[in-house]
């Protein structure tokens, strides 16, 4: 994603006029434009395809983000985290039609605010059936398909961190600001042609835009939520260990599979030798950030703690798959290797860090998301000449600082008006009995050893 | 020796099992159960269909204790797990007559 | 699925044909002609692609189904809901292969009763190795793997409905006969070219064809087998929660995926700009459809009874999902949002009303595949104009006859011969012990608290 | 994968040259070289395609074994399974990286010894951004990405048979032996063009070269390890009761949906029409080999003891994908639903074989993988007139016995030296607790009646 | 006051929890257990390994009640469980010295 | 007779089971139960914070036997359960009054 729309059909225009120009003698001989056209035609398919199988893959994210923190609640908020999950995807994708897209994809003239915030005018239009023209270098439908999955995923990142203690309709509510207008607004800087595209920002397929903004929001909700119940007593972090380390396990796969498509459709283009193999490089890149982030996890918290923490690979795992995110395509595969692996030390530092500072993260999605995602933000210019530093700090800086004041506000009025949070009698009881009125494991025998 | 079994709210379990430590008992089991009772009887609505919510979860503790300490102990649970609100549990006294200690084969009150 | 086989290769080869004409000069110039064929293997190989894509998510929508009908099921039954999906897909594969495709694509002159029941005469042919031309516009071992998975998705549906009641063996029989009959006969009217066909009945992906046929099997099964051992005690409805909600999430979001491989490939070709674009047009229906029905039952099951019902968010997406399939291509995306919603406020209603008439529907599957089902291909002709509220209604009434009658028939044999329903005390231990054997959580203390 | 990696580059790069050839005048027409050209192009990004699909398909399967694995052990057991799938899958990613890849693929003069053990020298290499020609026929990224799934494959397999009482760090160790030398070893073979290949050694997917040797090393390590505790106590077998077997299933359906991208992506190519309709003749191919092993298992443990038994059911649906991996594009349908059925039949009397042989299976990765592959193998001939069963029986043989034994040697350094054997009370209070120091379900009372 | 604890099928668990509350008990604990018996032995096939089942799952019902209600609970609870077949259950009966109810504080027989 | 209730290591079930059964136990009730006692108090850290492990999964056994077999039970079981390291757990042995087999109502002794 590393051009935004308008530049992205420029650029497909652009080779469809250029390359058979090449191979070809000068004059506009009607074959040849049958063979260009065939060429655009096949670019066509192929980008949007990418789009398509890259937006089912990143879809597919949400029941990872699902699983993921089904598994690292406890069994009484279970059904409640279930019902968040689903219902977050479902409101992005409304949200993300009705307005989001419009705001984060103003074009030339579309702007409210020039290259700062987007229009509010309209819905996403689809193109006319049968519609589509090469000139457009793919289909907008699958476009828009492949950026709600973005604008979800950013959504899911909080569920997992205000988990346990956050009520359902107030955190629904958050979810439609935060996919209708946050996310699309600061990712229009980017991806919609805004201010940090102008100023040379990079962020390939959304380390800060998608993952840090996501942290950003899901920090200011935990700080306003403040922490569960008896997680931080008389000065000591209380470990509420999650019900299910395989439904944890699973959704770390899933992630980890759906994140080919997060970072490999980013490319946008696979209908050239050159963006074909860069998809490739990509996977591969992706896979093996992912991979170090686990085994750096895994090292270090045999060394650090004598065992080791299977959750704490699994975010390191998450955490390898952030931070190559910003930049998935230019670095080769053992600097891939080592992105990644920083992204598993960080996890690993910070999950405590976070503890000491009394911001209660369920299921580590601060670490993961935010500081992960820094880190790959900011690092791009190791491998991406075109990247500064300098310019990679300030962007980074002010989509969290935007994401985490608005999310701050909107939380905020959210607390004082219906409440955010849940009454300590059902959050001891459980959210699934208050909030849902069903058990999750409902035949299970079940003895909370909280401590 | 007595066997005090009760049964409280699931999140007292830590303040109750703390305060028991703090008056010296060594030694309980825990269990989770289902309660009927006064707490009982709200109705839930599960796929549209109205049913009573007759079973409310609740956590067994089940200790046994020299005679001496029974006043104690029943005091110190009675006081820790009560809320005030309905459901809050009930403490059973019931008397043992022998304990071993599988370890060392001690047996009755040293055994505890 | 709106073209059947043979119209789809005709419609290929011809605009393999027209396709080259347009642009360039009269005669037929062998250059000419290499264009128009290497433009003609590339849509050969994008439909093909298409149909394997599309087939594989059809394929894991069994799983789906398998994890939700898990996860809605006592724990006792558990193990064997898990072999009733693994072997009803097992047996819909053979079926399909020994005698339903024939069946379904009887080509002009396979009739047995002309457009109304295809031939029984042999097994699905695979093309040669290496074999597959230009002018079938598809590989047709891709088409068979595609249209397998649709047949299987049909048994599924039952399988959820009959559970914890059913016996094994009867089961898999009357999968056999749905698979290699009933569902190949029914499909054929319309997709193969029968009468429904003929009369204009409009199904792009089988809202009918597949799940309101599903449903209409799994109608009759339920009607033959009675409700379970204290469903209905005492004039009151008894719940009997299911086993495990975040297995049932992860059901629906499998499904969720699976569908859009269900009805974008059903657009049955890829190969052409406007083919792709409308695949993409059709993966973003089926996900506002499906957004819009989770919504659905989640407000409404709040406004109705104070709380969220998860079971009835996770129904209501797939209600969406089922209600859009019928036409996922001509909607606009506000109109997909307005028929899935309408699906999911059906599953909030006829769930209760099904129990009610002492239906007893283990998993919803009768609400979420047959009645969204009918709603959504009645409504066709809200977008689509070739469509008639008439012929919808025939067709749709037709196919649901049909299915009920013929399964019924089928059941009602089973039932006096080998008997369908497992004795009493099977039923109250569970079916686990009973028929597989062995338990599905077997180290966990249970205490199922059906009242 | 019936050609290896410099066969393939040199069958494309001349069916590149003679495609055009013969369809046009023999002139070198500069049009004619574009279209040529964009056919080219085409195949390149059709055979790139077809590998990362096929690679995220694959690399999906480490979460169906993990998901299988963790529901066929002991809940006591289950975190620790977890945690070494997702870090098997890691280290496999490093290594294959870091040597495997260009040991296995050697080319033609990076033979330490020619045509037995490739080259150690290097890491692979990736191409560079942007980069990519024509003729390489598909982007080697993506080839090294669908490979190096296949090898982190080989060692998910191992993972389950010596579950429940290895150690943690001893196994990721052989691990990292088995994927970075073992395993490239053996595959370059056959696929790096070694000596197998050039004695016409036939297996297209990895019968052998990846399941049989997969379990040529779990046997190794099995044997080594020795059995549970009480796992065979009094001259009985005792049988220990997997903690979930509707995760057992979901692993099975994840294996089975990878297993298109195992079998198909094994094509390596579908820039052609031949390629295209070869792979779907695969895909139909592979599927009826699953359901064909499923049904046979079903069958078989009704008629042997009265009940179907599930396990049995998933282990022989995997056997079937097993079985038909050697060839799974020559034989027609029902010749696939027969190898599959035998694979199914297999399962079922080698599991209690095993038994009856004091080697301790956990997960029956032996029957699945070992003896199905090598039946898979053997059987290559009946429907591919290009193999010999002398020759099928030489590789299976030389194959399994080069894993067993190098996997023996590297089991039998470690149980000497770090061990790698669980402490017995750390093996019975399981080793969640002593390895991980994390349970699995915390909150669930668990009573484990072993007898 | 008397402890009566019953081990019952677990189908059977709500039909005595009815008669129960009809003859005027309110208040009782449920959990699972594994019961060992003459019900157990039967041999089952696990992955072609025969093995006999020793452990079938039974419902434990614990109720503490006034002395004077122990007959009529024990028979309520023995004609409803019963199905005649082997693997019905047992009911026993100790003695509680005291009873408290934790949320008031109420003791013995007004604690039930 | 008595009703003896042992908490045991859970690995020690099945020996325990079996040396009842040789004695001549004819059924008994088997339940998990998280035990707090000496054996508590290790620490495991979990996603890097520290924290004390109270309980200790353990299994409960209980089992009614005539009064002159109570000796031989206890042995039984303290024999087979110990290992001698911390943990081992507990026998506790109370009175019961009253015992029914619910499927022929047969009382006492003959119901065990
Ligand atoms: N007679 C009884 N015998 C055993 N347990 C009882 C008895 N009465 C109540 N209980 C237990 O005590 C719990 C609380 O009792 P309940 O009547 O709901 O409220 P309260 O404690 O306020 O009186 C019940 O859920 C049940 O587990
Ligand atoms: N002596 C005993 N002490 C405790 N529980 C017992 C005893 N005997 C039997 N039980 C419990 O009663 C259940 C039923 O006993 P069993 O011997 O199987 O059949 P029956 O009830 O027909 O005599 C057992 O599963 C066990 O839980
Ligand atoms: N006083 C007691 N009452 C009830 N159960 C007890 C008591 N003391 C110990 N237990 C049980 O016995 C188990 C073992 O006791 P513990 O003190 O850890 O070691 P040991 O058996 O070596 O003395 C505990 O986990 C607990 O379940």
């Amino acid at each position: 994603m590393k051009w935004n729309k308008h530049l992205l059909t420029a650029a497909i225009a652009a080779a469809v006029v250029a390359a058979p120009a090449t191979g070809f003698a000068q004059d506009a001989d009607p074959i040849e434009a049958a063979v260009a056209a065939a060429s655009a035609e096949t670019a066509y398919i192929m980008n949007t395809l990418l789009f398509l199988i890259g937006g089912f893959l990143v879809m597919w994210m949400a029941a990872g983000f699902a699983m993921l923190e089904a598994g690292l609640v406890r069994s009484k908020n279970v059904a409640m985290q279930c019902t968040k999950n689903i219902l977050l995807f479902s409101i992005a994708s409304a949200m993300f039609y009705v307005v989001g897209y419009n705001v984060m994809y103003p074009g030339d003239d579309g702007w409210v605010v020039l290259d700062y915030v987007g229009s509010f005018a309209g819905i996403y239009e689809t193109q006319a059936v049968g519609g589509g023209s090469a000139d457009d270098g793919y289909s907008v439908a699958s476009d828009f398909f492949f950026q709600l999955m973005f604008c979800a995923t950013t959504a899911s990142i909080v569920s997992g961190t205000v988990a346990e203690r956050v009520k359902l309709w107030p955190f629904l509510i958050f979810v439609a600001f935060l996919t209708g207008f946050i996310y699309p607004i600061e990712a229009s800087w980017e991806w919609g042609g805004g201010w940090l595209d102008d100023m040379g920002f990079s962020d390939f397929a959304g380390s800060t835009l998608v993952h840090a903004a996501g942290g950003s929001a899901a920090l200011a909700g935990a700080i306003l939520l403040g922490s569960r119940i008896g997680k931080f007593k008389d000065g000591r972090v209380q470990p509420m260990p999650g019900s299910s380390l395989p439904l944890a396990t699973l959704g770390t796969f899933i992630l980890w599979l759906g994140w080919f498509g997060f970072n490999g459709g980013s490319q946008l283009a696979m209908g050239t030798i050159g963006d074909a193999s860069d998809v490739s490089r990509i996977f591969v890149n992706t896979n093996a950030a992912a991979a170090a982030g686990a085994i750096a996890a895994a090292v270090l918290t045999q060394l650090l703690y004598g065992k080791v923490d299977l959750t704490m690979v699994l975010n390191g795992a998450l955490a390898g798959l952030v931070s190559i995110t910003a930049e998935p395509l230019a670095p080769p595969v053992w600097m891939s290797l080592g992105i990644g692996a920083v992204g598993g030390v960080i996890v690993v530092f910070t999950v405590p860090l976070l503890d000491s500072l009394r911001v209660d993260d369920v299921v580590g999605a601060i670490p993961v998301h935010l500081f992960a995602g820094i880190w790959g933000t900011l690092i791009v210019p190791l491998s991406n000449g075109d990247a500064s530093y300098v310019v990679q700090a300030i962007g980074t800086f002010a989509i969290c600082a935007f994401v985490f004041v608005t999310s701050l506000v909107i939380w905020g009025i959210l607390a004082v008006t219906i409440g955010i949070r849940a009454r300590e009698e059902d959050e001891l009881a459980g959210l699934d009995n208050a909030e849902i009125g069903m058990e999750a494991y409902p035949e299970f025998s079940k003895t909370a050893m909280t401590s | 020796m007595k066997l005090v079994i009760a049964v409280v709210k699931p999140f007292k379990l830590d303040e109750v099992r703390e305060a028991l430590t703090a008056i010296g008992v060594q030694g309980l089991m825990v269990s989770e159960v289902k309660g009927y009772g006064r707490q009982s009887g709200h109705t839930e609505i599960y796929r549209g269909a109205e049913y009573v919510v007759n079973f409310v979860p609740k956590i067994k503790l089940e200790l046994v204790i020299p005679d001496a300490q029974v006043e104690q102990v029943v005091d110190t649970i009675g006081k820790t797990a009560r809320t005030g609100k309905i459901g809050d549990g009930k403490i059973f006294v019931a008397n043992v007559e022998q304990a071993v200690r599988v370890r060392t084969d001690e047996r009755d009150e040293d055994a505890l």
